[in-house]
């Protein structure tokens, strides 16, 4: 038991690396959103539930669903809102993209009020 | 602790040259703030005892030979309200900031001669 | 493995007050004091100080940041109504 | 055994702080540098629980409810302040 909390943990923990190195080498500043939300969202749940798998017998599994609940709840509200603040603050896209849902959203939505 | 009492003259040190040298009003507030996190953590690490652990008895803790395993809890205490003073501080000078620069337009020190003389 | 974690994070720390005092971009010098007090709050857990710790977590890495951005806004609200 | 592979993970893990502040020392906008703040938050709440586990304390993970609890609004801050209006 305490062997198979170790790998969960282990597995959680390279997550976490993953996706820093996804931040350190994305191109632009939604695609480091990208890798810096879902990786380390995914990474510390399984850090944390390694943890608490592997020394069940502490009594801390009440903290730790908690722990998780926030980092699930916090976690998405901060990346939307620094991505749309990125976006209306006119950073650009890479070259390499093919799509802007929120730019053509906003351009129906000036056409619809003219 | 040694390193951690290595760092913590290494932040005062760092913040004292930015609080000395930097024209910018916000930035030598900034200064401020890294000397008063270098102060903490200097205070801090003077209280911690290698290999024991934190002054809170609950199932961690024997409670026989309690005062052998624990830190000394004094340090923390001062600590913890020098963290709020300090925050109040640092709200105190921004406001002074704002003030200033309502009345000139301009953020650079060497604008403000009036004490001068 | 503690001196290790202290080691590591010092490092990281005084790279974070040179780039705070250094650089010209004033919101990049708010962000990196942050990253100091995000840090110092791990570091004080080091040190069996939990409540240090809690302590610095809430007011020196959330507020003391939020004051910092509330001045600035003031200060460039002032710049374009001039 | 298993203290090793704990211990492994924690390096691991700050390795990933130290990849996340050299994105935060070269970023060219600010946004840059606060996703690379909201990284090294997440990794900070995963290596206060590996110190709570460490030193085999149940109450220092109490510091972690409040670290998670508090956190984001510094980053909700910056990200206001750039689309102009706090």
């Amino acid at each position: 038991m305490e062997l198979f909390g170790a790998i969960v943990t282990l597995a959680g923990s390279i997550l976490l690396f993953l996706g820093a190195l996804g931040i350190l080498r994305m191109p632009d500043v939604y695609n480091r959103m990208q890798a810096g939300t879902k990786a380390t969202t995914l990474g510390s749940i399984l850090f944390l539930a390694g943890i608490s798998i592997g020394h069940y017998e502490c009594g801390c599994f009440g903290k730790m669903v908690i722990i998780i609940l926030f980092v699930i709840f916090t976690n998405p509200i901060s990346s939307n809102t620094l991505a749309r603040a990125a976006h209306f603050a006119g950073i650009k896209l890479t070259s390499r993209s093919v799509k802007d849902d929120l730019a053509d959203d906003d351009l129906e939505k000036k056409g619809e009020e003219k | 602790m040694i390193f951690a009492l290595i760092l913590g003259f290494l932040l005062l040190i760092i913040g004292i040259y930015g609080m000395l040298t930097q024209k910018n009003l916000i930035k030598i507030i900034i200064g401020f703030s890294i000397v008063d996190t270098g102060t903490h953590i200097i205070i801090v690490s003077i209280g911690y005892i290698r290999g024991k652990t934190a002054p809170i008895i609950d199932s961690g803790v024997d409670l026989k030979n309690a005062v052998n395993a624990v830190v000394d809890p004094i340090p923390s205490a001062l600590v913890l309200t020098a963290i709020v003073i300090g925050l109040a501080v640092t709200a105190l000078m921004l406001s002074f900031v704002i003030k200033l620069y309502q009345k000139n337009k301009s953020l650079s020190i060497d604008d403000y001669q009036e004490l001068k003389w | 493995m503690i001196s290790i974690i202290i080691t590591v994070l010092g490092v990281v720390m005084i790279l974070a007050a040179f780039l705070a005092i250094r650089t010209k971009n004033l919101l990049a010098a708010i962000i990196s004091a942050g990253v100091i007090s995000l840090l110092a709050s791990v570091i004080y857990l080091m040190l069996a100080a939990p409540d240090v710790a809690m302590t610095e977590a809430a007011i020196g890495s959330g507020l003391t940041t939020i004051i910092f951005i509330f001045t600035l806004k003031k200060i460039r609200k002032g710049d374009l109504n001039d | 055994m298993a203290d090793l592979i704990y211990n492994i993970a924690a390096i691991i893990a700050l390795a990933g702080i130290v990849l996340s502040f050299v994105r935060l020392i070269l970023g060219p906008t600010a946004a840059d540098r606060a996703v690379a703040l909201d990284g090294m938050t997440i990794i900070a709440i995963s290596l206060i629980v590996f110190i709570a586990y460490y030193s085999n304390r149940v109450i220092y993970l109490d510091v972690a409810i409040v670290y998670g609890l508090i956190s984001f609004v510094g980053i909700v801050a910056v990200a206001r302040y750039l689309e102009r209006g706090i």
